[in-house]
């Protein structure tokens, strides 16, 4: 009887864990099910090269791509020196009560709504963007990536101090038992060590930059094109999901947004896999 | 077009010219209705078509009508698809989206489309050329239209727009847009956009201008109700509301409350041309 | 007279982590007796005790082969046959950690936790049984007013005792106590060496031990593990 | 070079902390600045009596109740949808799954927390499409279909708050009542459970501040300008974060804009508020559950 019920009650769990994996398979399966038109007759590398221009039929996806990395990317050449000079306030210059503070604010931040960035970021940063460089409308490449930076750099500084934490305290004694200074410690024993903990952080919060659609969409222009400058107006993969949805069901045009969801869940996956590999090799050092 | 809705607006105009006592008595039909009602589509509709919600709602609170935007190229499929009861455009549907959907078309107003700047400009007037060429990037800077030495910040709508369609077709004659343009998904967007960044240069719904932006002359014509309504403003359209097949019940009522009396001033109060 | 077996073991093998902690080792326990296993540390005293009520099951990557029987009402059955309950077994073999482990409860619940795990209702007679092992650990008269306070407030000595009690609440026929003194101070454990000594009249005891000293005062047997198997000494 | 680094690294630092202050201080304070004189009833009940419109008799049209109210729901449903499924599937995953099965589902839910909203937003829309279709036409983007795909959302933080907080319970803690005699599931409900229940609920927080502040996912789901307090499952609704989205692009005057400082100070507190209580019952939840190395 009891034997039964806790079979029973494993099925649960395992159903429940199964309908998990299975929503995660299907979304992809849906991507590519509505992609498909497009794939047929080897028109993939079509798609990923041509620019977009559907009153002339050609749905390429190129200039999201090359917005999104770019914005992106940019947000990370920010966020990243950001977020590392935050950690070491907090883990290594920072002092007791500062530090905690700043800590605490830091947390707090990652609850911050995306849309609060954004609505600030329209009246505040685009024109400040504006008004400081001159030229262009302000909305573009680098008013998203400004504020992206922002937006990623709380979880990146926590997940920092996070990989600061993990290595040894035994390792830092002996370095400040040899007369290092606190700093000397860090530069030389904790960030050596915490490598791995580094590009965890790095490779998942730009999974984050790539993923935001709100930002993107209310702060970068959607210009389509490839960006040649920082304040030319782009599209990302995720604003151009979110403008496009509402075409003609059965166009390609509507098609070819799941190329491009498509093509954003590959994209974070590997990064999700990347992440969990670092993670592991850092489990066995 | 004009033929599917012929019945219905005899209908309408019917009951206008006999119904004396307008204003209460047009909210009268939604006496005793409940259920709800889903629009989608066109944002230039979204101010009549929240006016005129509030005023059913008000009138009978078992009436539910939500509001969607989406561009006039969602209003249609949406429709099409039965995803909205109503789907709004900005322009007439295609011929092909017609047949596919069946859907039936009501145009209640007529609107144009301005072009417009920052009130801040000096630039009040351009020729279509001019227009076109700033389109295409081959004018870059306001100076060569008369205005001070700055670039010219493009703003155009989303592929979704008929405003786009519309300006695009008549105003530009279906040339090239520059790719360095900024995208705007709505008509409140594009005008709190250039109202904000004195060097842009945009166009919207001519009902939706305030003090906040300033019209430029299209080759010599200002937009405004007067020309719109005369045919001296080009750049024109109708604004649309379609069902998928013949339209019942709510869907019905809603529509034929824009013909009313009431129903066309809200449209004139928001800035349109009423059919009327 | 040679009391009879208890717990008869064939040719044993266990494999933790990839190491080698019993190889084919045969041995067998007498019924209410105190064994001690000694050994150098580190050669899987504790992890022998797991093969006794399966415990070792919960641990990752462990593997074993051979037959562990133990005689139930005068039968012995191979506790690693297919149909052997593993929840039964384990509540006619205590066990008790070398560290005292009370549960995020209060004293009582603590000890009455295996009662009601084997599904008992009726309170008094919860109520009776707790007082009877809270009373054969000599805890009962420190306790006895603040049986509802949380068990983590008890003191190391106490808690382990504690822990001795649930472990006896089921009145299992075998105790196995994993160096249940090396937490404690010498009075703390002298109190255990006792309460041992006492239990044994009705229960099977196996200790693994540290302590040479400890183990002449209590043992009626010493085996030792070494390279994989156990050999009285 | 190290030298060098040795001497500007605590500069450096100090100017980082100055900037992300600096940067997260102007946003609360340009926020509180231009919309704190906005927040009073009237930002909830515009003109409407607040009796009235709380009791449903009358419908608010230029106030925030209905978006509040759209909110509410929607957090409640789809941590309704969530709640049962991920902490099951996190006990699972936790506690029975072993080996090559562990190292699957762990691989798939990585991927699904690390999936863009946007993402799961398209897939709630064309699961509606096909619904639509297939199933019924009275299938349309609506509350339901917007809870369910947060539900998805959100699945990944319930899941992984609650399998960190079993496995990080101590191995004694685990093994304790199995030696006596518990049952798997027993020692699960009576041992595990109790002491994993603050991890758990600080992962149910964040999924509902997750949820509060979607705005991406419900675009493309069900969410509408304007359609008053939603009467039922299948009817479109507003909500709040998508109310602030849509004023800063269709805002028609200064007043409307107002309104859209006030709303976004109100969803800041709500988010800022559930995200402390998460963190005070449990330190650093978020982060570790959402990039669980």
């Amino acid at each position: 009887m009891i034997r039964g019920c806790e079979r029973a009650v494993e099925r649960l769990f395992f159903g429940a864990a199964f309908i998990s994996a299975l929503i995660t398979i299907s979304i992809f399966g849906f991507m590519f099910v509505f992609g498909l038109p497009l794939f047929s007759g080897g028109r993939f590398p079509e798609i990923m090269t041509r620019p977009w221009a559907p009153h002339l039929g050609v749905f390429g996806i190129y200039p999201m791509i090359a917005g999104t990395f770019a914005v992106s990317l940019l947000a990370m050449v920010f966020a990243f020196p950001l977020s590392m000079g935050c950690a070491v306030l907090i883990s290594v210059t920072g002092q007791g009560r500062l530090s905690r503070l700043l800590r605490r604010t830091v947390e707090i931040m990652t609850g911050m709504p995306t849309v609060i960035y954004g609505f600030v970021g329209i009246f505040l940063l685009i024109p400040l963007v504006r008004g400081i460089f001159g030229s262009g409308s302000g909305m573009c490449v680098l008013s998203a990536a400004l504020v992206l930076a922002v937006l990623v750099s709380p979880t990146m500084i926590l997940l920092f101090c996070d990989s600061f934490e993990r290595v040894p305290p035994s390792y830092g004694h002996a370095a400040l038992a040899a007369g290092a200074t606190k700093i000397q410690r860090f530069l030389h024993v904790t960030l050596p060590c915490a490598g791995q903990g580094i590009i965890i952080a790095f490779t998942l919060s730009l999974g984050r930059a790539i993923g935001d659609t709100l930002i993107a969409l209310m702060l970068a222009g959607n210009g389509v094109q490839v960006p040649a400058s920082l304040f030319d107006s782009v599209r990302t993969l995720t604003a151009h999901i979110a403008l496009v949805f509402a075409a003609d069901h059965d166009s390609l045009e509507f098609r070819a947004i799941f190329v491009c969801g498509m093509s954003l869940y590959l994209l974070t996956a590997i990064l999700s896999l990347l992440a969990r590999r670092a993670g592991s090799k850092r489990r066995q050092q | 077009m004009q033929s599917i809705m012929n019945p219905l607006l005899g209908a309408v105009i019917f009951s206008l010219i006999f119904c004396t006592s307008a204003m209460a008595g047009d909210l009268d039909s939604f006496k005793g209705d409940k259920g709800e009602l889903a629009i989608a589509g066109g944002t230039a509709h979204i101010p009549v078509m929240k006016e005129a919600a509030r005023r059913i709602m008000t009138a009978n609170p078992e009436i539910r009508i939500s509001i969607a935007g989406g561009g006039s190229g969602a209003g249609v499929k949406q429709a099409g698809e039965g995803l909205v009861d109503i789907g709004n455009s900005g322009r007439k549907p295609s011929d092909e989206e017609i047949a596919k959907y069946g859907l039936h078309l009501f145009k209640w107003a007529i609107d144009g489309v301005a072009i417009i700047v920052n009130p801040g400009n000096k630039v009040r007037a351009l020729s279509q050329e001019q227009v076109k060429d700033i389109f295409a990037g081959r004018i870059s800077n306001w100076k060569k239209v008369g205005g001070v030495d700055k670039q010219i910040n493009l703003y155009s709508r989303d592929e979704a727009s008929s405003t786009r369609e519309v300006f695009w077709k008549t105003a530009l004659q279906e040339r090239e847009i520059v790719a360095n343009v900024n995208i705007i998904a709505s008509q409140g967007a594009m005008k709190a956009t250039v109202s904000q960044d004195p060097f842009g240069i945009g166009y919207i719904s001519a009902g939706f201008i305030d003090e906040s932006v300033a019209a430029v002359a299209f080759d010599g014509v200002m937009p405004s109700q007067q020309t719109v309504k005369e045919g001296k403003y080009a750049i024109t359209r109708g604004l649309y509301s379609n069902t998928k097949g013949e339209p019942v019940g709510l869907t019905k009522k809603f529509l034929e409350y824009l013909f009313t009396v009431e129903g066309q001033q809200i449209v004139a109060e928001q800035g349109f041309i009423p059919v009327q | 007279m040679e009391p009879p077996v208890k717990i008869r073991i064939n040719s044993l093998s266990f494999c933790y982590n990839g190491r080698k902690v019993l190889r084919h080792t045969s041995v067998s326990f007498s019924t209410n007796s105190i064994t001690a296993i000694v050994g150098p540390s580190g050669t899987g005293k504790s992890t022998f005790l797991m093969t006794l009520n399966r415990l070792w099951e919960e641990l990752p990557n462990c593997s074993l082969q051979g037959t562990v029987e133990i005689r139930f009402n005068g039968v012995f059955s191979n506790i690693y046959e297919r149909e052997f309950a593993v929840e039964k077994l384990r509540r006619q073999v205590g066990m008790v950690f070398q560290t005292p482990n009370p549960l995020p409860m209060s004293i009582f619940k603590n000890v009455a936790f295996p009662l009601e795990l084997a599904g008992e209702k009726e309170k008094d007679f919860i109520r009776a049984r707790v007082e009877e092992a809270l009373q054969k650990v000599r805890l009962w008269d420190e306790v006895k007013d603040r049986l509802s306070e949380s068990a983590l407030s008890l003191s190391g000595g106490q808690q382990q005792r504690m822990c001795i009690a649930r472990a006896m609440i089921l009145q299992p026929e075998i105790l196995l106590l994993d160096e249940p003194t090396s937490s404690l101070d010498h009075t703390g454990a002298e109190a255990i060496e006792q309460l041992l000594l006492q239990l044994k009249q009705n229960c099977t005891i196996l200790v693994v031990s540290h302590y040479l000293d400890q183990v002449k005062r209590i043992a009626d047997r010493v085996v030792e593990l070494r390279d994989g198997q156990l050999c009285s000494r | 070079m190290m030298r060098f680094l040795e001497k500007v690294l605590p500069l450096f630092s100090w100017l980082c902390g100055a900037v992300l202050v600096a940067a997260i201080s102007s946003v609360t304070g340009y926020l509180l600045f231009k919309g704190l004189r906005g927040v009073n009833l009237g930002l909830l009940f515009g003109t409407t009596d607040p009796v009235a419109a709380l009791m449903l008799r009358q419908q608010v049209f230029d106030g925030l109740f209905p978006a509040m109210v759209g909110t509410l729901s929607l957090v409640l449903m789809s941590v309704g949808w969530a709640i049962p499924i991920g902490i099951a599937a996190g006990i699972y995953l936790a506690e029975y799954a072993r080996g090559r099965t562990k190292m699957i589902f762990n691989l798939l839910f990585d991927i699904l927390a690390g999936l863009p909203s946007v993402i799961i937003g398209l897939f709630g829309f064309s699961l509606t499409l096909f619904l639509n279709r297939h199933v019924s036409e009275a299938l349309r983007p609506c509350l339901l279909i917007s809870s369910i795909a947060l539900a998805f959302l959100v699945l990944p933080y319930i899941i992984r708050t609650t399998q960190l907080a079993f496995e990080s319970l101590p191995v004694q803690s685990r093994m304790t009542a199995r030696a006596l005699g518990a049952s798997r599931l027993q020692n699960i409900v009576h041992v595990l459970l109790p002491q994993a229940f603050p991890g758990i609920s600080s992962g149910v927080i964040l999924a509902i501040g997750r949820c509060a502040e979607d705005t991406i996912v419900i675009m493309l789901t069900g969410v509408v300008a304007s359609a008053g307090v939603p009467r039922s499952l299948l009817s479109p609704y507003e909500a709040l974060p998508f109310y602030i989205y849509y004023i800063s692009s269709q805002y028609g005057d200064q007043q409307e804009l107002a309104r859209g400082y006030s709303a976004a100070i109100l969803l800041l507190i709500i988010c800022l508020f559930l995200f402390s209580l998460a963190f005070l019952i449990k330190k650093g939840a978020r982060y570790r559950t959402l990039y669980r190395p």
